[in-house]
């Protein structure tokens, strides 16, 4: 078995610089590797492009790293919830590429897998068709679509193994388990991190191949960005 | 004429049994409480679950279970998690059978704008833009005029597209509607709203043929 | 909850007919629908275009339709397994259309996708390239593939339930996921037939969205193909 | 000279700590026997299984567990398994640091063929074309002849090729063989074999710089 676990954070994080082009996985605040953030804010590294789909909030997530003006650009599909973004956006202090939800997940996916190019019906007739090459299949018109390339992917699991296989829980899957592979490092952080062989075979969602490093998470707030709830009566 | 909840509740007649839904944020949410009981319909957020339920009792919320609208949500019984790029291919591969979302303006041709509003409200199209672009069948959910009482269904979109010629029905506060290749063709008025009064909140090309019969809610 | 369920094999076959295009999942020998293929070959329709990795061996699997002459074209990776299979082509009787391995697979998952075509180094500058669109991306020549069209996929899995999902076993999972959904019906038949709630949500490896009939089973043979042992001592 | 498991041998020295490697059917098979045990490889079936061990004990065959030969496997603790498009994912996705697999012939510009002689063998390309095509080390496990004693090492393949400039390195039971932009340059000999025969057995251009040291095995 090839080992990928680092003991620490800043081990996990070793060749990350300014000018990078990094992957965070999450869906809003559901999933985001939240050790790998804060060590990044820690770290002070600047001018990063960040594949993300969402740019947190204000005091969390990426917008901890926006707070600090490290982030030069982000591509996401969704970035509602913050309002440092948005004026930083605004003012043209950081530039923004937003895409379709399911072509930033598609373009993770096919850098994962090797695939430089594909064919998507969204977003076609609109001002994301800007300069992309579009094309016919079955009556239906198409917009080619390039794989993303990345520095460094970071990613959080529910549970891992030495071995770098991975397990998400619930719908905090998201984007995390495209990016795998995806860009030439991949990081994951993990909240329980098991000796190989404790976790089934059958059950991977991510094998090892596809993750670099692997650690244990020193703390996880996993903050709710909505909490809803029905009255019990 | 309807409120938010009533729009939800003539679209809920839409939904046959053994639909798979995409829900999108606000009056669509609604769809979901006015589903009738006797027919099997299951919800997918684009964010990675099929099955979704409702809202968690209090104390019960989990961080890792959440719907596209960033909400705490439980799940049904059947219920699946799945990646991004997975819940896209049901989207994408036209597994999702019915897309129920808001707009902020529609066009005679089935156009639809609801995702930005230049140097104002830039926030994203999340995943509108692949639902709008593969969904066979899309409802719009929305009131038929703004805030400043201009109609929002038009000619011509004047806001940024989110997808073209892609809308079927829409269904307001005032009226459904059918999109064809003539235009919007007027199909029921909502309760106490006459023909007159669509046409007058109707700015694009509106097709009245016959008697319009009132939505049965 | 959408019930997929349906009682006996040749319910989960209704609308099959001549010259359809149908994928069977499975590799070699394992993880094949032998139930439906059994029924297939009762009900004798032929013409039949067959997208599988391989064509099964004379008297099992794929092999049984060939011995009936049911299929016109198969469209592989691999199959020398089969001397029926060998004489039918080499005599004309048979259309074959090999592809590699890994094209064929993610032809099954764009069509699952919704991705019409996608791009691939596999095959450039050898006749697999013959007549189709080849492109530059990143310095290295890749071919332009297309998403198949099929009228049935035919998987089979491990354990199911009445909505459709679907958990696989081992190295039997292989195109039997990828193809879920790539047809306009996809027929899935299990070993283990259970109620819904039974499966953990966290764990499906195909939710049921993407299968629209399942069916347990009558009964599985589930023939090695190559049995290689270690000896004990 | 070498025989099969000596070609094995001589490649499992290739094989660094930390690889993920893809192993072919024939001689590459034999490799894993003979891989240092004092570094961690983890192997790779195209056929969804990444982590493969021996084969299983009389009885314990699992029908559902096999490797790309169809041979019943058992796995390692931290293996996994996987559908058919991640497992191609992996590899061309240039997640497989090292492919071995044997050839027909093998050309100067490293283009190989190894799956269809026309009119006599066309069983199919399985999963070779996606592996040289995406691979950015790939060894050749091959005789220097075939049984009518003909080179295998070609100026140019006569047989369909499998893909073009893709072999860095070929192991024969002659010699060890790097493919350059000048041609097969021989880097070392088997056991007893002088340069003289292996240009004997080399019908494309091979270049003898100095000294070729013999294999140490």
């Amino acid at each position: 078995m090839i080992s990928k676990k680092v003991a620490t954070v800043s081990q996990a994080l070793q060749g990350v610089d300014d000018n990078m082009t990094f992957m965070f996985g999450g869906f809003g605040l559901s999933g985001i590797a939240e050790n790998a953030i804060a060590e990044l804010v820690n770290l002070g590294i600047s001018g990063l492009t960040c594949i993300s789909n969402n740019a947190g909030v204000d005091d969390f997530g990426l917008g901890l790293l926006l707070q600090q003006k490290q982030i030069k650009k982000m591509i996401s599909s969704y970035v509602g919830e913050n309002d440092e973004f948005e004026r930083q956006m605004l003012s043209g202090e950081l530039e923004v590429d937003l895409i379709p939800q399911g072509t930033l997940a598609e373009r993770c996916r096919a850098a994962q897998a090797g695939i430089p190019a594909f064919f998507t019906p969204a977003g076609y007739g609109t001002e994301v068709a800007k300069g992309k090459e579009s094309r016919d299949f079955n009556g239906k018109m198409h917009l080619m679509e390039y794989a993303f390339k990345a520095d460094f992917a970071f990613v959080k699991a529910w549970k891992g193994d030495e071995a770098g296989n991975l397990i998400f829980k619930g719908s905090a899957r998201n984007f995390n388990a495209n990016m795998c592979g995806a860009a030439k490092i991949t990081v994951a952080e993990v909240e329980e991190l098991h000796p190989v062989g404790a976790l089934d075979p059958n059950q991977i969602h991510i094998p090892g191949i596809f993750v670099q490093r692997i650690f244990k998470g020193a703390h996880y707030e996993k903050r709710i960005e909505q909490r809803t709830v029905r009255s019990r009566d | 004429m309807l409120d938010k909840n009533g729009i939800a509740k003539r679209i809920a007649q839409e939904v046959q049994d053994g639909y798979y839904v995409n829900l999108g944020i606000g009056i669509p949410t609604l769809v979901a409480n006015y589903v009738r009981e006797d027919i099997e319909v299951e919800f997918q957020s684009e964010n990675g679950v099929l099955g979704m339920g409702p809202f968690p009792y209090e104390g019960e919320e989990d961080p890792d279970v959440i719907n596209a609208g960033k909400q705490t949500i439980t799940t049904l019984p059947g219920a699946s998690f799945f990646d991004s790029a997975t819940s896209f291919s049901m989207i994408r591969g036209q597994h999702v059978d019915l897309t129920i979302l808001g707009a902020m303006e529609v066009a005679e041709n089935g156009d639809i704008a609801n995702w930005k509003i230049p140097g104002k409200m830039v926030k994203g199209m999340g995943g509108a833009m692949d639902l709008v672009a593969s969904a066979e069948n899309i409802i719009v959910a929305m009131m038929h005029t703004n805030r400043a009482g201009e109609s929002k269904l038009l000619p011509n979109c004047s806001l940024p597209l989110t997808g073209v010629s892609c809308v079927k029905k829409i269904v307001t506060n005032l009226a459904v509607i059918e999109v064809t290749d003539q235009g919007f063709k007027l199909l029921e008025r909502a309760p106490g709203v006459s023909v007159e009064m669509i046409k007058k909140a109707t700015a694009g090309h509106l097709i009245v043929e016959g008697d319009i019969p009132e939505m049965t809610l």
